[in-house]
């Protein structure tokens, strides 16, 4: 193939992918869209391995059948649940390639020939040290998010003093590598293996004292930033798909990082230096739950059957208990006996934005009933039972009320203005901010303690009965 | 025939200079610029088109982009089949099976969620 | 002598071959693909941004577009600016007067339309 | 300012107009946009003028200065309703400049260098070829849309047996001569010169056998076309500049003419070519008009006045009539006395898109009040009276009823379905589509014959004294 050929099998595939995004705007033909993606990212690597330069054949279709092989089992094996983790995962990998190419740049025959002939380029020096930064902060902070969110075992939230000074130091030392492989090629190795270890330092430094519920704002950015590492990239190896590429994602993850933020009222500054005081004001647990009254399955069956409108508000619980299934169950149930059931879905319900759609998209839950937190809000009144499984936070009645609590101004979904409100959880601990929640101690409000899938599939079988 | 063997020489120098000076040069700041134009031309393509992405995808979404990021597996691909010794291609090898689990593990899980939302009607 | 300066000579052929093989050309094809690219992520992003302009603003979005069309004065400046012979400078000229009645008129008409607008709330 | 300077400015100028073009995405940053976009084309042309090679700057002041003129004179004396010509009149020269930019390129020094030293690529030429092509199609057939639009006496609409022919075989000519420049760019000027030639012909048959009100969508259409002139001259002249803002505009034309192809429900290329069979099926003005009602003034002011909610659905009639303030004033004094009044927009009422908007935005009525053609259907029952100002096609109801007539499918406003219809006109002939309009003779519809202003303006003060 000429490199012509080739550069226009880019084009191809760069606007194949922006069609493919296209395509995500609509459920209908997101799915469409992904085998686009995928079909433009097949093109794309086609096409190079049908450059005249490639001869190491075998070990790159080793590499790529690894690869394949090992992704392909990780993405079917794994629980809708644990998709956070999965995308951190395979973020850090992306920002580990990263780092290697411009490392096998550096290490390469051509580079070694520009150097002799000193037209090593500044700009494409400066790509290569972006590429390698960026990168290698991506790996160590995607991993390390991946630990926390797989609650592994060995990472645990790690602050100390001084930990912002030094990690501002690991910053400018980082920087100041990568000038210095700018201004020393003939040193270019040295300078960069040297930086990008730095990097991997502080990667993990900037995400292991990050809270495990900001872990997604911390994913999308980090997804953000393996885009951007793909756009150095690209100006290194002079290639535009992997400039038009990375930018699109990089897009992306700010965008949803911006959402993300946006919905739970906090700065991204806040969540990326750990800003968050738990419980700077707040009352105590024996202030807030002196009244606390608690209900049975049978109980709230019976509510049930007198009612006409339920709203289900799904939160992180039922992503732990994975009660996606029992859920649908119940649902059903209750339309076949003519009570209207819809869900409240909160932009940040869940570990990752849409989270909680997925799982009920999973369980074949229809899209339709899924309604956003406004149009929630504004037909509150109309709701005869409210059930709460699994969420806290974000039906946290203090983010209205209590102007010093930690998520004072985020909005929420007011299921404490229902008529009757069940809450399925465990205990009485708190969510991931980590503050007490009046609305368990409401007038309105009645606790089911329990694991959330066992909880309603009682629920269920008790009104079945009935 | 010295001084015309300079002379020659001198010619040359002039005629590859003026080769250097006629043709604008790939790695030059033009180029750079144009390569930036494109990079900012995406940017804000992909700002316009994900702004448009509904909350229900957003999960998709975000395990998508991932899969789109592994693009630098078109690197991984060019560092490792060149002829580049063995300290390159080991480091290509390895990026290359890196950037490959990125790229097809993203696609397929971002299918299988996706496949979820199909279902239903 | 003859035998060395050719010999000289072929070594300038060959370093003028090379430098000319070195430098990806401007002219060439890669470049032509990149401006392509820049041609085709430009109609993309097009496309997101006018599909979401609402019809009240339909004729500004005409005319205001119109004017952005008129953009050619630029290439119309640098045709009549350059020392290029008579006829080309007479060319260049009538191309900036037309270019720029497009230009400023344009965006002085869609200012007046969009100003008409803003008057309520 | 080095080249380098130059194009960094040029990317500024680009993201300046792109950052336009999206603050029109909405009315209250709309001129801010426009501000944007114009800002965008100073820092491109003062960048140029600083370039180097410029030398000829007292010759280019004055054609600036003579163009700034001329442009700032023509946009501020130009009444409202004669939008469409305008924009007609900008486009041809915007099209004319491409033409005379390619042609000042092979009349320049740097191609004639480029031919001695046959280093004149294909790419380059094809561009120039293109840009002078699409240039001088534009140039001509905005200047014949401009001349019908203005209704000037010499023009008219043209068309002979054969045409459609003729029509192929000058593209194929002109395309013939496009390629002799390519591949003879020793003789590239006397191909050049006369391939424009053929193209302005080509302009002037395509668009002289288009109906006046189809005018519109062949203005889009041309402005689409001066975009992509643009683009190719940017290909020319090695600009990315050039390549992006035309290739904004020329995706903005298409998209525009799309949608009121689709609001007209008619393809592109029945517009193009004119295959709109003028009554092709429909009933003869006396089968039609058997019953037509007509009313007065007073007689509508006392309707109005027991009335609770208006609609008024304005055309091109009002545009003629320059109406638009007497519409306001009715409006005002109707709100004053506890009225509602609505405005119903359809897409293509009027000769342009949004043609209604901006006339209504002149005379100062609050955007709020236009509503669009779905939502006024969707509330037509609760219409006591609606009142049809100089409208005639876009409220015919044999869109919906005649399947053999031009306008079957037409979407449009429903107002027969209101309790009683006003039809404001000066007499019963019809309007572009040139078929009778069975709305007229209706049972609930009564006509007010007269010019559209001065019917509004008897109404209001029936209205007032009463
Ligand atoms: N989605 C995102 O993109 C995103 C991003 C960043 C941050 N966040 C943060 O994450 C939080 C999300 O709020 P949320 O209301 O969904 O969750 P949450 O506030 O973290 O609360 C989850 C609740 O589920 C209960 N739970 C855990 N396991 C359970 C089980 N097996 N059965 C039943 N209940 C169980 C827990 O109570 P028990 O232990 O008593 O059972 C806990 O109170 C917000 O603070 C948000 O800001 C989300
Ligand atoms: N807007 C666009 O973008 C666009 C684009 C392409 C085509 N079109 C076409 O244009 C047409 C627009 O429909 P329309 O309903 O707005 O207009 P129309 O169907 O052309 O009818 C206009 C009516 O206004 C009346 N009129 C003219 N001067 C008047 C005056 N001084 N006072 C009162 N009435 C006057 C005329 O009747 P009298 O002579 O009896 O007064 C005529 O019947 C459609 O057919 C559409 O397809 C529009």
């Amino acid at each position: 193939m000429t490199p012509d050929l080739i550069d226009l099998s880019y084009l191809l595939a760069a606007a194949l992918f922006i069609i493919g995004l296209k395509g995500l705007t609509k459920p209908r033909t997101a799915v469409r869209g992904n085998l686009m993606g995928a079909l433009a990212m097949f093109i794309a690597v086609a096409a190079t391995m049908l450059h005249q330069d490639i001869i190491g054949w075998k070990g790159l279709l080793i590499a790529i059948g690894i690869g394949a092989f090992a992704g392909t089992v990780l993405a079917l094996k794994i629980e809708m649940t644990a998709m956070p983790q999965l995308v951190a995962l395979f973020n850090g990998l992306g920002g580990g390639a990263s780092v290697l190419v411009a490392g096998a740049f550096l290490a390469g025959k051509e580079f070694s020939a520009r150097v002799a002939s000193e037209s090593c380029f500044a700009d494409v020096l400066t790509a290569t040290a972006a590429s390698g930064l960026i990168g290698a902060v991506t790996l160590s902070g995607s991993l390390v998010a991946f630990a926390k969110l797989q609650e592994l075992k060995f990472i645990k939230d790690v602050s100390f003093p001084g930990q912002k000074l030094l990690n501002l130091g690991l910053t400018v030392s980082a920087i100041g590598l990568g000038w210095l492989l700018v201004s020393q090629p003939e040193h270019a190795q040295l300078w960069y293996w040297l930086m990008s270890g730095l990097a991997v330092g502080l990667g993990i430094l900037l995400v292991i004292s990050i809270g495990g519920a900001d872990m997604p704002v911390v994913i999308a950015l980090l997804n953000s930033y393996s885009g951007l590492a793909a756009s150095a990239t690209g100006f290194v190896l002079n290639n535009n798909l992997l400039i038009i590429a990375g930018a699109l994602v990089g897009a992306s993850g700010l965008i949803l990082t911006r959402i993300m933020c946006d919905a739970m009222n906090r700065s991204l500054w806040a969540v990326l230096f750990g800003t968050m005081q738990s419980g700077g004001s707040s009352l105590s647990d024996e202030e807030v739950y002196t009244s606390v009254k608690s209900t049975s399955a049978d109980e709230v069956a019976m509510m049930l059957e007198v009612s006409q409108s339920v709203l289900i508000v799904p939160g992180y619980g039922m992503a732990v208990a994975q009660a996606q299934h029992a859920v649908r169950d119940l649902t059903n149930l209750l339309l076949n006996r003519d009570v209207d059931v819809q869900f409240g879905i909160h932009p940040v319900a869940g570990r990752m934005p849409g989270h909680m759609n997925v799982l009920l998209a999973e369980a074949d839950i229809d899209y339709d009933r899924l309604k956003e937190m406004d149009e929630v809000n504004s037909m509150m009144d109309q709701i005869d039972v409210a059930i709460v499984l699994g969420a806290n936070d974000v039906v946290n009645p203090l983010a209205r009320t209590d102007p010093n609590s930690p998520i004072a101004g985020m909005p929420i979904i007011d299921v404490d203005k229902a008529r009757t409100v069940i809450v399925v959880k465990r205990s009485l601990s708190p969510g991931f901010a980590g503050i007490a929640n009046p609305l368990f101690a409401a007038d309105n409000a009645l606790m089911l303690f329990g694991d959330g899938k066992k909880a309603i599939s009682e629920i269920t079988k008790a009104f079945d009965d009935a | 025939m010295l001084s015309s063997t300079l002379a020659v020489q001198d010619a040359v120098a002039k005629t590859v200079a003026a080769a250097a000076e006629n043709v604008p040069q790939s790695g030059g700041a033009a180029h750079l610029i144009l390569l930036l134009t494109v990079f900012v031309l995406a940017i804000f393509l992909g700002v316009e088109i994900i702004t448009k992405i509904p909350p229900t995808l957003h999960t998709p979404l975000m395990s998508g982009s991932n899969a789109i990021s592994g693009i630098t597996l078109v690197g991984a691909v060019l560092a490792t089949g060149a002829d580049n010794g063995t300290w390159a291609s080991i480091l290509g090898f390895a990026a290359v099976v890196f950037a490959t689990m990125n790229v097809v593990g993203g696609f397929v899980v971002t299918n299988r969620m996706l496949a979820m939302f199909r279902t239903k009607k």
